[in-house]
């Protein structure tokens, strides 16, 4: 239910865009409005949910040790997984954003019946789908700067030959735009058929699948099917970062589609779980060292508590201890 | 009290495939055996916490606050204000459902809202409602749910099914800690007067007495003496235990369960000869007779209330430094919290052995150190003459307390000690030990009777992992460092896995430990016929 | 990059064959196509051919009219390392193409007289089999072996599977090695496999291939070998002609007369 | 606020990487401005609509590519009737400068040109360097 509802936003989205895109009139407002509007909303979303996050202290020293602390000198500290440098900390942050370590550790657990034996076995799909995702997401994203940015940065080129390494046809594929598609069908999949995970889908769950695939899907047929003008989208894009929008006359109506879904995605991305994004560099149980017990760490909203003092127990139990022949403080 | 738990094969009748539905319209019910009763009127008066009366969860009027719904909202607030963990956990999961068939609770009970993601959503649906934009407009469509008195109860069951044991949250790729939601919404329900009493009778016992089992100085006294009589019948040695002695270099804090639990107890023998054999100027406390904290199970406040006896005491008895025992969310407490909320422990210095003179660094704010940490440090200078055949009788594996794994990181030196002191070692498979270790299903204040299904339940991986080494390679001992696995894990283990004893690290030290002037040992810690050894392993 | 490149698409091509097996299913389909070589399905078809008449040729002594101009036509790169070089049409003494034949008592100038040798466009060519990309193909329209150069991933299992060494493989960039650039052909690129394409851009302006034109002898004779009308067929009936490693059944197309 | 100084310098770098195109394009004085291609001189219609040949050039060389390579067909009968040999070198560049129109605006969208000419030569070019 919640998979079809979203699906059908977006096909709306998609169907609103595309029709607009065909009346000269709302190209404006689809060209330059709703881009601006979407960035805006892009940008301060993001940095006020980041700010949000900051605001709130982090009265404890929290981090999930996954490795070996630092104690006696001749046992092998687990650097990394249990970090109590800042370097350690660095490196393990790296690995988790860059790597998704944790999600690599994944595995399935079974149950038989018999015996009763619960099976563990090694499941890495979901680290591997969403580490194809998020990197194929990322090239991308990093590719379209050529059409902002004139002229044409090295690294993107440099970038955009590794990408069409195995030079099928013209345009030459791009391997991330199948990996991504891939990518996400396989998300989509696990989300449908796996009974847990689509026991937990939230319709915003399926909305950022069908949102993702619309983009890539729409600029997948642009780029090899159904082709746009690039010099008008050039165009386009340098006018809107420039701030001196024009709206070209005509690029494609695949083109609006594609746009009209990312300024959903942005503008919709700093209120949602997408969020997690900025999220994972705060989270403290990765952020943290562990040397809790070599620094010490202030909560600054410590406050004195009600507590049962020496006194106060000494005075309680006076003669059961004196009986006991246990020191006392007042005879 | 429920009557006896079903047979472990009809316990395991469960599927790991939930049904379609929407689980924001399933309904559940309390079922015997599976939650915890409500916290005493009495005990909440002694600690001064809200609302106390008689109630119990299976009744339908909780009889919560008129303005319930208000405090809790409040109380949310203030914590997303005061934790950013609490609020970045809020928002940052995708719910990817790499976290699902990582609990013990799910592992054990299928049930579905027992996946750590879903654990999370119960009260996530509540904040999307209350605290962010989309979820006041959009509602159901952005996950929100509106917070009625039966996502309440649901809080209080399914919050009061987890143990805080933190393996979630080694394989979340954001690190979101469920622990840390189960702290926020177990102090949101006890603003409201919702607890347990299993959590607050040790809790008001903690804060009044100086322990959970609320043992009065002089029964205190009474047990350790006892601990000393029962030394000397076995080794021929006497042993001295001082308590309250100013001066005292160090002071020492185990658990309570220690002096009298079984097989604590062991552990304690163990302690007690060590110290005798090295020499150490040390002493009990009768006010801090306490190291674990059951105040951690209800809110960060209580943790503070009743942890502050340690520093106190330390003050007070002018120690050096301080050593613990064997315990799980006391090290928990005492690594990551401790200082931070009674410290800084200036008036202390930072430990160093008496014996080897290792400073050890690692705690030189805290001024706290693990006794594994000091014992391994011991044997790995040669200070003790150990005789590991007289633990033959044991075929060892060792359970990694969940706190001090992923809370602390103490990994290797209980193994080093275990390899010193016992000839047969096993580890159990790898995605059970270490970080990856599984909950004994009992801890976070659920250790108790009327909960015994949900415990077994979760207990069934731990057990499971142990079966496995028990029959590869006829494990009969299965050794922990913590006082609720040594409570608990007696009787997860009878049920799935018979024929597996628990025991402490320091046991099996107390055996192998060859005292100066002690007679020939005839019996274990236990009692149990050292030459028997060999029989007895193949009769278990 | 480029080498990267094609070696990687070589792994890939070799399981491609492997996996797709679009060619063994034609096989399968059609026995009589895979495997016969110059069966009667083939006879009816044009299949173009060219006749070497050896003493003509040999008139002529030190003569390399025909392999300049198809150097000078197809943009070949001359090198110095024999391991480099591009061989489109080119001479080896007698007796090593016809060494079967041989009688022994044959004289020694003779023995190494040299013979242009250039690809045969088998009936039943192997390179064609065993290409995993269909970079090169027989023409069903004039029996031509085919290359698409755009396809050639540099696998050169076509190179192993050729009995005649008639193709070549580009280790270096050609370009830099070619005395002078023809601006109306390819050239062709690091990594990929070339050989002799009987002038397929010439045959379609209705020209002769630039070695046939380019021999004063007239010692190349060019054709349809399936046409009993054509000047191949009538030579061929006249006289007695040798075709190289005929009896692999690979078909071979080139005939030369002794 | 914990990490201060972390998370606004974090924040900073972001709206810095984000914004990039903004800074530099103003910072160079880019504008909307497409390249002037060099049009032929000597030819009015291309074998193809103008807006087609802008957005699927490519198609169309593909196109020719597996007709006279694969197919053996040489010639190319445009929209308006004219006949063409379908060369790349023989034909388009005939009209075209490779340096001055393709490249030009393969540049500026950021088309990494394929690999045509690896292997197709450039009339205009040859002559030169032959010179």
């Amino acid at each position: 239910m919640n998979a079809l509802t979203s699906f059908i936003l977006i096909l709306v989205v998609t169907g609103l865009a595309f029709a607009g895109g065909e009346i000269s009139s709302c190209r404006v407002l689809l060209d330059v409005v709703l881009p601006y509007a979407a960035m805006a909303a892009f940008l301060v979303g993001l940095v006020y949910r980041v700010l949000k996050w900051a605001s709130s202290p982090v009265p404890f020293n929290i981090p999930t040790t996954c490795g070996q602390q630092k104690s006696l000198s001749w046992i092998k500290s687990s650097w990394i997984e249990s970090a109590h440098t800042k370097l350690g900390v660095a490196v393990r942050m790296a690995i988790e954003i860059l790597l998704f370590r944790s999600l690599f550790r994944n595995s399935r657990a079974q149950i038989r019946q018999e015996g009763p034996r619960l099976l563990y076995s090694e499941n890495k799909w979901l680290w591997l789908g969403a580490l194809a995702f998020h990197w194929s997401m990322l090239v991308i994203v990093l590719r379209h700067l050529r059409f902002f940015v004139e002229p044409v940065p090295r690294f993107i080129l440099a970038m955009d030959a590794v990408d069409g390494f195995f030079q099928i046809s013209a345009p030459q594929l791009l391997v991330t735009d199948v990996v991504i598609i891939v990518a996400l069908l396989f998300l989509l999949q696990r989300r449908l058929t796996d009974p847990k995970v689509r026991y937990i889908s939230l319709f915003s769950d399926y909305l950022a699948l069908f949102l993702l695939l619309g983009i890539a899907i729409s600029g997948v047929l642009m780029r090899y099917f159904f082709k746009v003008d690039l010099e008008a989208v050039k165009q386009l894009a340098i006018g809107l970062v420039t701030f001196s929008p024009i709206v070209p006359a005509s690029i494609g109506a695949l083109f609006f589609v594609h746009l009209t879904l990312v300024s959903f995605l942005l503008a919709y991305l700093p209120f949602s779980k997408l969020v997690h994004m900025g999220g994972i560099f705060l989270s403290p149980t990765r952020n943290l060292p562990n040397d809790s017990r070599m620094v010490r760490h202030v909560n600054p909203w410590n406050y004195p508590v009600k507590v049962h003092t020496y006194q106060e127990w000494e005075e309680e139990f006076h003669d059961k201890i004196k009986a006991a022949g246990l020191p006392l403080e007042r005879e | 009290m429920p009557g006896a738990p079903p047979k472990p094969e009809e316990l395991v009748q469960i599927s790991y495939d939930p049904p379609r539905a929407d689980w924001r319209k399933t309904r559940f019910d309390f079922q015997k055996g599976t939650y915890c009763y409500s916290a005493a009127a009495k005990n909440l008066r002694y600690l001064d916490l809200p609302n106390p009366r008689d109630w119990q969860p299976y009744e339908a009027d909780w009889k919560l606050p008129p303005n319930w719904k208000e405090i809790i909202l409040k109380g949310m607030k203030e914590r997303l204000e005061k934790f950013r963990s609490f609020r970045l956990f809020m928002d940052i999961c995708v719910r990817c459902g790499a976290c699902a068939d990582k609990c013990h609770f799910f592992l054990g009970s299928a049930d579905p809202k027992n996946m750590p993601v879903l654990r999370a959503e119960l009260i996530r649906s509540v904040y999307r409602r209350y605290f962010t934009l989309a979820g006041r407009i959009f509602r159901g469509l952005a996950g929100a749910r509106d917070l009625t008195e039966d996502v309440l109860k649901e809080w209080f069951y399914y919050f009061y099914q987890c143990t805080e044991c933190r393996r979630c949250s080694v394989f979340c790729p954001f690190g979101i800690d469920t622990a840390e939601i189960t702290i926020m919404v177990r102090e949101l329900l006890n603003l409201v007067g919702v607890n347990t009493n299993w959590v607050l009778e040790p809790a008001a016992n903690c804060f009044r007495t100086g322990n959970h089992l609320g043992i009065q100085p002089h029964t205190f006294k009474d047990s350790i003496d006892f601990a000393v009589d029962e030394i000397e019948e076995i080794t021929g040695v006497r042993v001295e235990a001082p308590i309250n002695k100013k001066g005292a270099e160090i002071l020492f804090i185990v658990p309570s369960a220690d002096y009298f639990a079984v097989p604590h107890y062991y552990t304690l023998l163990g302690y007690l000869m060590l110290f005798h054999e090295i020499g150490l100027d040390y002493t009990f406390s009768a006010y801090a007779s306490e190291g674990g904290n059951f105040g951690f199970f209800s809110s960060h406040e209580m943790m503070k209330r009743l942890n502050a006896k340690i520093y106190a005491e330390a003050k007070r008895l002018g120690v050096k430094w301080i050593l613990g025992g064997e315990c799980g969310h006391m090290w928990r407490v005492i690594h990551q919290y401790m200082d931070t909320l009674n410290g800084p422990a200036d008036f202390l210095e930072e430990p160093v052995s008496p014996i080897t003179g290792t400073r050890f660094a690692n705690a030189r704010s805290t001024k706290m150190v693990h006794i594994c940490e000091f014992t391994s440090d011991l044997i790995y200078n040669r200070k003790l003459k150990l005789d590991p055949s007289r633990n033959d009788h044991w075929k060892v594996t060792f359970h990694d307390s969940c706190n001090p794994a992923r809370g602390m990181g103490l990994l290797e030196e209980p193994r080093y000690i275990i390899r010193n002191v016992a000839n047969h070692f096993y580890e159990m498979p790898e995605n059970t030990i270490r970080e990856q270790t599984f909950c004994c299903g009992s801890g976070a204040g659920l250790g108790t009777d009327e909960n015994i299904d949900m415990r077994l339940r979760g207990g069934l991986p731990r057990a499971n992992a142990a079966k496995y080494v028990r029959d590869k390679y006829g494990v009969n001992l299965l050794t922990c460092i913590c006082a609720i696995d040594k409570a608990t894990l007696p009787t997860a283990l009878e049920y799935w896995t018979p024929g597996v004893e628990v025991g402490g690290i320091h046991e099996l030290v107390a055996n192998a430990l060859v005292m100066k002037g002690e007679k020939e040992r005839i019996t274990d810690v236990r009692g149990e016929p050292l030459q028997l050894g060999k029989e007895a392993t193949v009769n278990a | 990059m480029k080498i990267t490149r094609k070696e990687f698409l070589k792994i890939s091509g070799a399981c491609l064959v492997a996996l797709s097996g679009k060619e063994v299913l034609a096989v399968l389909d059609n026995p009589a196509e895979g495997q016969s070589s110059s069966s009667s399905a083939g006879k009816a078809r044009k299949q173009l051919g060219m006749i070497v008449d050896t003493r003509k040729c040999a008139k002529a002594e030190g003569c390399t009219k025909c392999i300049q101009a198809c150097n000078a036509a197809h943009n070949i790169p001359s090198f110095q390392d024999p391991d480099h070089q591009i061989k489109w049409i080119w001479e080896k003494p007698f007796d090593d193409i016809f060494s079967s034949y041989e009688t022994q008592y044959l004289d020694a100038s003779l023995k190494e007289e040299p013979t242009p040798v250039l690809c045969n466009h088998c009936d039943n060519p192997p390179c064609v089999r065993v290409c995993p990309t269909g970079a090169t193909w027989k023409r069903p329209e004039d029996g031509i072996v085919m290359m698409d150069w755009h396809r050639c991933i540099g696998c050169r299992y076509c190179m192993a599977a050729c009995p005649y060494g008639a193709r070549s493989f580009n280790w270096v960039d050609p370009r830099p090695h070619i005395e002078r650039l023809n601006p109306d052909f390819p050239t062709r690129t690091k990594g990929v496999v070339e050989k002799c394409t009987f002038c397929s851009e010439r045959l379609a302006n209705g020209q002769l291939p630039a070695c046939v034109e380019a021999c004063p002898e007239k010692a190349l004779v060019f054709g349809d070998v399936n046409d009993p009308k054509s000047e191949v067929r009538q030579m061929l009936a006249k006289s007695y002609a040798l075709r190289r490693r005929a009896e692999l059944g690979t078909g071979p197309n080139i005939y030369y007369l002794i | 606020m914990r990490d201060k100084v972390w998370i606004i310098a974090g924040l900073l770098l972001f709206l810095g990487l984000v914004t990039y195109p903004a800074w530099h394009d103003l910072v160079a004085g880019t504008t909307a401005k497409p390249p002037q291609l060099v049009l032929p001189a000597n030819q009015k219609q291309c074998v193809a609509p103008l807006s087609y040949m802008r957005t699927s050039h490519m198609k169309l060389l593909l196109q020719w590519r597996r007709s006279v390579v694969r197919d053996g067909q040489t010639k190319y009968v445009a929209f308006d009737g004219k006949v063409y040999n379908m060369k790349l070198s023989g034909t388009c560049l005939r009209c075209h400068s490779q340096q001055e129109f393709c490249t030009r605006c393969h540049n500026y969208v950021g088309v990494r040109t394929p690999y045509c000419w690896n292997c197709h030569l450039d009339p205009a070019q040859v002559k030169r360097s032959a010179r």
